[in-house]
């Protein structure tokens, strides 16, 4: 069996700091590139730790073999790789997990996004276009990141900032809301913190839209073979259970997961 | 090439280096990486007769050049084991090793039992789980329970029967010689130390379950300082674990009398880390001029 | 400014950080780079009634996140620490823990009793020690071991009694609990755990001892969760120790149950990591608004 | 008390390779260069290791603010603290240990170095300058360092090697005997491999010369706190004992070690 997970040392062939402890990585990385899919993630290694840190794939480039990630400083791990300079080497693992499931791009998306959980949204955004809408929130306008990005994919962005210091004040699901009131998309991906998830799976839920939403717990392996990075989730049998993001998610169905 | 071959109570392995249970799940994870045919053998994901769902997250914490996991036993049970995972593994040039755990001791039994008449080449009975609240290591701790567990399950296993060693007790090689009594085939050590974090924003233990269990390099001391003292006192072949992470630490787990050794969370860092310790250890036997690495067994000498 | 002192059994410590025995000398080594006074207690030397030589020299090896020890209670007899040790600590602005140890219960009754008329504010009983073949450990792995030491030190020991346990042990609450019966106003814990090493070239244990304790980071997570476990189960104050490189894990210590923590190894890598501990732990509190450190003793709420 | 004894992150100035495996550092840190005396060590951090490496200190430029070290890589700490680049930073603490004890320089001394203990013996042999006999010896020419540096302290340079590749053919105590035979220095000062150590001064003893020699062992603190260090000594009192490496030494006078 050919392999389709790959681990190594890659280049860092651009890096830009967009956001307060946000980091834009572009790595070149072929192999990886070639198999990844919208909504998928990669495991770096930061120097000195033992656990690899799972940062969600931000835009694909296989022609050239890059992948982009966009990744925040939560600790000393993330501080360590984001020191990582360009023209530098990162140890990256990928690409793992199931990505966004993507429809025709005719069809009409809603992707939103929260905080981190923006980045992630941008691949799948491209793949709609002028069929997506973007629903993108931020702390504050200084937290705000890839709204250029998300434009020239060419996706309607509406932009939220939780003090309003840049577009719209209050949260996504606000925004969100209002747009299902108005028009009834294919579906909608979201990804950002639990409680926004689980706005965005209720209002789904309320318009009757498919929705899938990309989950996160800390991991181990990456894989789906050690087990800890567990989510609870219903089964097709209605029963209750662990699912695991890095093998079975990050995406999940909204209606799968137990929030 | 010298002879990486070892042999454990009748079940050949190619070489040396298994899978530790618990980090490699039933064995398919890691083949989009590389073949599971790399591992002289796999210990399977521990398993239960009935399914276990496992201890809510987090799961996971990360400590000084190790982790703790408080897993718990999550597992489909053996039933689904038997006709989901182990069919999957059919024709995998690797030694399969099925990891055993239970509440009870007639829990035990049963799955044993029942995984006796399955495909695995061994069994690893598994009495240190650090995270469950019945069983696991409440049997591993004393003799008389490791013995206790040991005997009945004995009765009914027609494999061979290797069992894994709990690292938190007062005099580990007491246990060991406890279940050779009984009639273990082999003895695999060490399970994890139960060990703790707390997140100080929130004041609370970062696992969910409180406490978990730690791997990692920076338990191989002690597992290295176990496995002399257990290969000292027994007779039965020992299998060391417990934080390799470089072809070096396998030699020294394997000078100090481990018969075989197992990886586990050195996967975690590394995915590649096992194929690593199998190239190192063949490097440097042909450096060395050891044709087998059986010669080295046991050859450390102590001052 | 947050309120850092605490106090131990009647001792007042100016904060909560103490140099960890047998990792500070006699306290005159690291004044050549900042004064004692940084310290809230310092835990000297461990010491024997009798002169003794320790261990042959490898006594040190290297380990992922740690280090193992086999110094075996090198020191210069009780005599010799009153009439030249202990003099040249007069005025030094901390508290002064003798660190006792012996290899029979009345060679630590006749150094305790001897130290009981010095000018030592407190005595740690060793009971740990993995690195002696007599004594040390050997009573500290037993609940009657432990007691009849503490029960016949007790009796001659007129200052403040901290005895520190080993972490080598299946259940450390249990002997916790079995010092505490017998007058023990204090408990420090951990000790070091066994481990090894072993050179490959040569086939021999690093350590001429072959094993030795292993401190250091790496064991933070099963020190952290032992001080947990004993300070639910005792009334007396808990001293936590092992592999406390950080203020974070100052903090964690002390949220675990902790009334103080001892710093050991970590000066070897960082020789100010004591100074950073308590510059770290005076800003957090005064981050977080917290007025005393005692605040926070015992505060993680279990899961 | 003033602090007499430093540790920081200092800048590597220089950085050469002087030999396999041997590297050459000019260290900027003029705390430590302005209390540092001939035959003191510095303790050097390895990232991502426990312990530091002691080095000794080969010279010492109290003016510029400088030490000068040269350290062999001999696992992986030393392979780590060799990668820093010229320019980078060396987390150094010190001046540590009692160094050579220095007579007149009008006296007469011969400085013997084996190996990766030349290095240590620059600083006493600059000392002597033109009253110093330098006894080099090192395996092979390929290993050869420092001649340079001691010819233009002005000493006489006797190079050895084990195989005749560079020098004479032959170890350092032969070289040293036919010395003593012809002429009788105040004193003897050595640093090398345990058994050049134990020939030296077994030979200073036959000639009756006072003889001093480095010792070496593994370390822990580095200041006399941890007593890992142990070297077997005999005391004024005539009894063996355990003294330490990083404060009893790592000078010691030859009659007093049990080698």
């Amino acid at each position: 069996m050919e392999p389709s997970v790959f681990q190594g040392s890659y280049p860092v062939v651009r890096k830009t700091a967009c956001a307060k402890q946000t980091f834009d990585f572009v790595i070149h990385c072929p192999d990886i590139a070639k198999m990844a899919q919208a909504g998928q993630f990669v495991h770096v290694k930061a120097v000195g730790f033992t656990l690899r840190r799972p940062i969600s794939i931000c835009q694909i480039n296989p022609e050239k073999g890059n992948i982009r990630i966009v990744m925040e400083v939560r600790g000393d791990g993330t501080a360590q790789i984001a020191q990582t300079p360009e023209g530098g080497m990162l140890d990256v693992m990928g690409p793992l997990g199931h990505g966004f499931q993507l429809l025709e791009p005719t069809e009409s998306a809603v992707v939103v996004g929260g905080g981190i959980g923006v980045p992630p949204m941008l691949e799948t955004a491209s793949h709609y276009g002028e069929n997506a809408t973007a629903i993108l929130g931020f702390r504050s306008a200084s937290a705000a990141i890839l709204e250029e990005d998300f434009q020239r994919a060419g996706c309607q962005v509406v932009l939220c900032t939780d003090d309003g210091t840049k577009g719209r004040k209050g949260f996504v699901t606000q925004a969100l809301k209002e747009h299902l009131e108005q028009s009834k998309p294919s579906i909608i991906y979201a990804c950002g913190p639990l409680p926004m998830l689980k706005g965005v799976a209720a209002l789904a839920k309320e318009y009757g839209v498919r929705c899938q939403v990309s989950m996160e717990e800390r991991m181990g392996c990456g894989v789906g073979a050690c087990l800890v990075c567990a989510c609870k989730t219903k089964r097709p049998d209605g029963q209750e259970g662990f699912s695991h993001v890095c093998k079975n998610g990050p995406v999940f169905e909204a209606e799968e997961v137990v929030f | 090439m010298a002879r990486l071959g070892v042999n454990l109570c009748g079940v050949d392995f190619k070489n040396p280096v298994i899978a530790a249970s618990g980090c490699f799940g039933f064995g398919q994870e890691y083949a989009k990486m590389y073949p599971v045919s790399v591992f002289g053998g796999i210990s399977l994901k521990g398993m239960t007769f009935e399914e276990r769902q496992g201890n809510p997250p987090p799961r996971i914490a990360e400590t000084p050049s190790g982790m703790l996991n408080s897993v718990g036993l999550q597992n489909p049970g053996v039933e689904a084991f038997l006709s989901h995972e182990l069919p999957a593994l059919k024709g995998a040039d690797t030694v399969l090793i099925a990891n055993a755990a239970g509440s009870t001791i007639e829990s035990y039994a049963v799955l044993v039992e029942r995984l006796s008449d399955s495909d695995v080449d061994m069994i690893e009975l598994n009495i240190s789980c650090p995270n469950v609240k019945q069983g696991g290591a409440a049997f591993g701790v004393t003799c008389e329970g490791a013995a206790s567990v040991v005997k009945a399950v004995r009765k009914v296993c027609k494999k061979p029967l290797m069992v894994k060693l709990s690292p938190n007790v007062t005099d580990i090689a007491a246990i060991a010689q406890a279940v050779e009594a009984e009639g273990a085939d082999a003895i695999s050590l060490i399970n994890t130390l139960l060990g703790m974090r707390i997140d100080i924003k929130t004041r609370r233990p970062i696992l969910k379950n409180n406490v978990g269990g730690l791997s990692g390099p920076a338990v191989f001391p002690v597992a290295l300082r176990m496995v002399w003292q257990v290969a000292n006192r027994v007779k039965v072949p020992v299998v060391g674990l417990g934080g390799i992470e470089k072809w070096q630490d396998a030699i020294e787990m394997m000078m100090a009398g481990a018969r075989a050794i197992q990886v586990g969370a050195a996967m975690f860092s590394d995915p590649y880390a096992p194929v690593k310790i199998v190239d190192g250890m063949n490097q440097w036997l042909d450096e060395q001029g050891i044709s087998d690495i059986n010669e080295i067994v046991g050859t450390v000498q102590p001052w």
